[in-house]
């Protein structure tokens, strides 16, 4: 259990800190976005790297090979990376109406414009 | 863009092209790399790059927003209507070994149908949400 | 990879974020590739680096590029960041090293995909045999997933003249 | 033949409907379907329930894959309990939309509102009824997304910052939820919840497992708006559509705290849970301080429909103090705490939507004097007041009356001094609404209301009428709960 052989989970951990970080750091609202894909995709190496075997080879089944990386976690993957996309969509059709009723994409802008809005009503 | 001959004839070049990869994708998924996912966003992809280079009106000529809504809903129907046919055949939800007589060639034909659905829905929706899009900014360009 | 991370995390022009986060998901998709997850790698590269980036723009051209001063209150959410390293750092010590082939993840379930999917499926790309049809669930969920991405966004985005129209 | 499906059918009758919504673009049209697809499925459950109450948990295993290759529904007495009320609420909340969507929204967005309604109540369903922890993400992030956008449908704009923080935070708490289970997935190579509980048995020492714990718990505890992660929660509840409030207050957090019950119990174990890391007692604490200040805040609030909203999180509170304890008197109290507030806060929220539905907004200014405009309508929220109060011949007494029961079991008794201490700042609250309605004059004479329309009534009384009568009759509610909480502990030995 030697903390080289756990190279890849440093990796993952450091571009979900730094994903995560943009989340609650900034108040840009596209920004936020970019980070929370960026977090998103750390999962990705998360499940994908453990799944590799040494000499083994893409889980295309062929003549010749025997030795093959596990193709489970390649699966789930490629589930998450759609619901990534798909978050992301969602997300950025909200920041465009969000753009449209406030004219604005930064979070303490629109809180501003809201607590103005309440001041008056 | 509508200027630049050299782009709309490379484009007019590389589109049927990128379709043609995109339906290798699709079929071929079996063997290689890809499947319904990823041949859905390349063929939406095809699409795009024709809206961007002759404008988005004629790609909505091309295909239609009516069509691109079907699409959306059409593919997940397609999908779990493939369940639903196990179902009917006497199978689980979602069992392809009754969907044929021998029970490997129904895993062969379930997938292949499910595939379909996937990407039937992952191009409508990419598209839709291109026209979206690009469909806003042209609105406020005008005003 | 880290290196542009932190690159987006500074810039404040957004249009150059996109690019670099666009750069990223191809890094990532390599990575991906290098580590035999062919099929994952080529859908992160066209959907993180294609997709994504061409939406953000989209959506960049719609409301504008430039990011304001952040806010001064940096301190809570790298102290966030930080227990949640600590977690992870405590957690993963605790898992299989790097390509250890006696992992449980190797010994438990995905045997059986390996040996039998072509058998019992006819398809020779294990990772399609498990997407469409041992897992086929989750790609329906999947899908919908998709198809509630768009729904949503025609939901969201669509005009006003159009619905006025639909009313009637 | 079609009995032995029942399962694949809870969830697939309203997935399908969804598209089919889109595709047929009539708002009627869609609302029939929704409609009925609930209907199908609130059906389907209770078939389920009797089957489960007879012959036990029952697997089905899609496409004839054995579980743990292929995914496996698993449909116990706690899942049947949650389908039964996902569905039911479902079945009631959908006919109330017609009238109250056309009001609210702009015509072409009806449509859509029932697609991301179905794919919402399938989600949900989905979530409860799998026994494969990564279908259970899909099926989070299914019923999450539409309830953004459920939300984000709200008239006012800030509908549209809520919708965007809850999907910030809805995202980063799946995204922890993956996280855990891939750590689990990387230590037992399993996505099947059962065939994982088998392998990490007595495994409590690990790391990894105990940080997945961390990930799992920190991840659904967003989700269902633990305190003090609970800061989407008003805002969201607030300007959503009523139906939509009202869709969601009653379920979506319930199922979360399903999920929650399921991981905490099925897979972890309690020894991991008591002896090796302090959950219990992190959770305890933090259901209290949700219970006691979400209600303090909930009582100067100045719209009702956020002021129900914080006394959502407070009586989540409730709900996560019976886990907390981990007795089976404990979670029996949570399990039955989870349905009786479910139908009281749909039932408040409905009503609350009523009030909308005339007077366009529910600050409570709006409600002076309701009582003569709209006097049944203001006796259904003063009952449905009282249920979450816990007086005496409601649903909300019955939980809460297990609850203190458990505590006084567990030697706990300040628990139980805690609970109806802070059922007196529901008093508080409750009152605020009642005082406005009953004892102000309205600031300006309404006018009568113009019409009223059935499918908004009927349903908000169906509710209404549910808090009365699980006040009474507790065969069902706290029988069935007891059975699940039993089935749960005996897992986690």
């Amino acid at each position: 259990m030697s903390v080289l052989g756990h190279y890849n989970y440093w990796v993952t951990v450091f571009l979900m800190t730094a994903g995560l970080y943009i989340v609650i750091a900034r108040g840009n609202l596209v920004k936020k976005l970019i980070g929370l894909s960026i977090f998103q995709t750390s999962v990705y190496l998360l499940y994908v790297a453990p799944g590799k075997v040494i000499g083994g080879t893409a889980p295309i089944i062929a003549p010749g090979y025997t030795l093959y990386s596990n193709p489970l976690p390649h699966v789930l993957i490629l589930t998450a990376i759609v619901v990534g996309v798909a978050t992301l969509a969602l997300g950025l059709a909200l920041a465009v109406r969000i753009h449209e009723q406030y004219g604005s994409i930064e979070e303490d802008e629109i809180l501003a414009a809201d607590r103005e809005a309440e001041e008056r009503a | 863009m509508k200027g630049f001959l050299v782009l709309r004839i490379v484009a007019k070049m590389l589109i049927p092209y990128i379709l043609v990869f995109a339906l290798y994708v699709q079929f071929h998924g079996d063997y290689s790399p890809g499947g319904g996912f990823q041949a859905g966003v390349i063929a939406a992809a095809a699409i795009m790059l024709y809206g961007l280079i002759f404008g988005l009106p004629s790609a909505r000529r091309l295909v239609p927003d009516a069509v691109v809504e079907t699409m959306v809903g059409l593919g997940v129907l397609i999908y779990a209507g493939v369940g639903l046919v196990g179902l009917a055949l006497g199978g689980n939800y979602l069992d392809y070994f009754v969907l044929a007589r021998d029970p490997v060639a129904g895993q062969l034909r379930g997938i292949f149908w499910v595939e379909i659905g996937v990407a039937i829905t992952v191009s409508g929706v990419m598209l839709k949400i291109f026209y979206m899009f690009a469909g806003r900014r042209r609105r406020d360009d005008t005003r | 990879m880290a290196v542009l991370t932190v690159g987006v995390a500074v810039q404040r022009n957004l249009f150059s974020v996109v690019i670099l986060s666009g750069i990223y998901s191809f890094l990532m998709a390599t990575v991906l590739v290098a580590l035999d997850a062919v099929d994952v790698g080529m859908t992160e590269a066209s959907v993180g680096a294609g997709v994504s980036s061409v939406l953000l723009l989209g959506a960049l051209t719609l409301c504008g590029g430039e990011e304001a001063k952040p806010l001064n209150r940096r301190w809570l959410p790298l102290l966030l960041a930080a227990v949640i390293v600590g977690a992870l750092v405590y957690g993963t010590l605790g898992l299989p090293g790097f390509a250890d082939p006696n992992a449980p993840i190797h010994m438990v379930v995905a045997p059986r995909y390996l040996e039998r999917a072509v058998t019992e499926t006819g398809v020779p790309n294990v990772v399609t045999a498990v997407l469409a049809s041992y897992r086929g669930y989750d790609t329906l969920g999947e899908t919908t997933v998709v198809f509630t991405a768009g729904a949503g966004v025609i939901a969201l985005l669509r005009r006003r003249r159009r619905a006025a129209k639909g009313a009637k | 033949m079609i009995l032995a499906h029942l399962p694949a059918l809870e969830v697939v009758v309203p997935l399908i409907a969804a598209p089919l919504t889109l595709v047929l673009r009539r708002a009627s049209i869609a609302w029939a379907l929704t409609t009925a697809a609930c209907a199908i499925s609130f059906v389907v459950a209770l078939l389920l329930a009797v089957e489960v109450a007879r012959g036990g948990p029952i697997s089905y295993a899609i496409g004839s894959w054995a579980p743990p290759w292929g995914i496996e529904y698993r449909v116990d007495a706690l899942s049947s309990f949650m389908l039964v009320l996902v569905s039911g609420i479902a079945t009631v909340v959908a006919p109330y939309a017609l009238r109250s969507v056309a009001t609210e929204l702009r015509g072409g967005q009806g449509t859509l509102l029932y697609t991301m309604f179905c794919l919402c109540v399938a989600g949900l369903l989905g979530m409860s009824i799998t026994g494969d922890a990564f279908n259970l993400f899909v099926f989070m992030e299914i019923a999450s997304l539409s309830s953004y956008v459920l939300i984000a449908l709200g008239r006012d704009r800030r509908a549209l910052l809520a919708s965007f923080q809850y999907l910030i935070l809805g995202t980063i708490g799946a995204t922890f939820f993956v996280i855990g289970v891939g750590l689990l997935f990387l230590k037992t190579g399993t996505l099947n919840l059962a065939d994982m509980a088998d392998r990490l048995h007595g495994e409590s020492t690990d790391r990894a497992v105990r940080a997945a714990l961390a990930f799992i718990v920190v991840g659904m505890s967003l989700k269902l708006a633990l305190f003090p992660l609970h800061l989407w929660l008003p805002n969201a509840y607030t300007y959503a559509p009523s139906t939509v409030t009202a869709l969601l207050a009653a379920t979506a957090t319930k199922v979360s705290v399903y999920v929650l019950m399921r991981f905490y119990f099925d897979v972890f174990g309690l020894h991991l849970l008591t002896r090796v890391l302090p959950m219990q007692d992190i959770l305890m604490g933090l259901s209290i301080l949700a219970i006691v200040t979400a209600s303090l805040v909930a009582v100067w609030q100045t719209d009702l429909k956020r002021l129900f909203a914080y006394s959502s999180v407070a009586q989540i509170g409730y709900i996560t103090l019976g886990i907390a304890l981990g007795t089976r008197e404990g979670l029996t109290a949570a399990i039955v705490h989870l349905f009786n507030h479910g139908i009281t806060k749909g039932a408040l929220f409905l009503l609350l939507g009523l009030v909308a539905y005339y007077t366009g907004r529910t600050p409570i200014s709006s409600v002076r004097g309701l009582a003569r405009s709209m006097p049944l309508t203001t006796f259904g929220i003063t009952l449905a007041g009282l249920s979450l109060v816990g007086v005496p011949g409601t649903a909300g007494f019955v939980s809460k009356w297990t609850l203190v029961l458990a505590a006084f079991e567990a030697d706990q008794w300040w628990l139980g001094g805690i609970v109806v201490a802070t059922s007196l700042i529901a008093v508080a609250y409750v009152w605020r609404f009642v005082e406005a309605a009953y004892l102000s004059a309205p600031a300006v004479p309404s006018p009568v209301p113009r019409d009223r329309p059935l499918s908004m009534v009927v349903p908000a009384w169906i509710l209404v009428g549910a808090c009365i009568w699980f006040g009474f009759d507790t065969s069902y509610t706290v029988d069935a709960a007891r059975r699940a909480a039993t089935l749960l502990l005996e897992a986690a030995q």
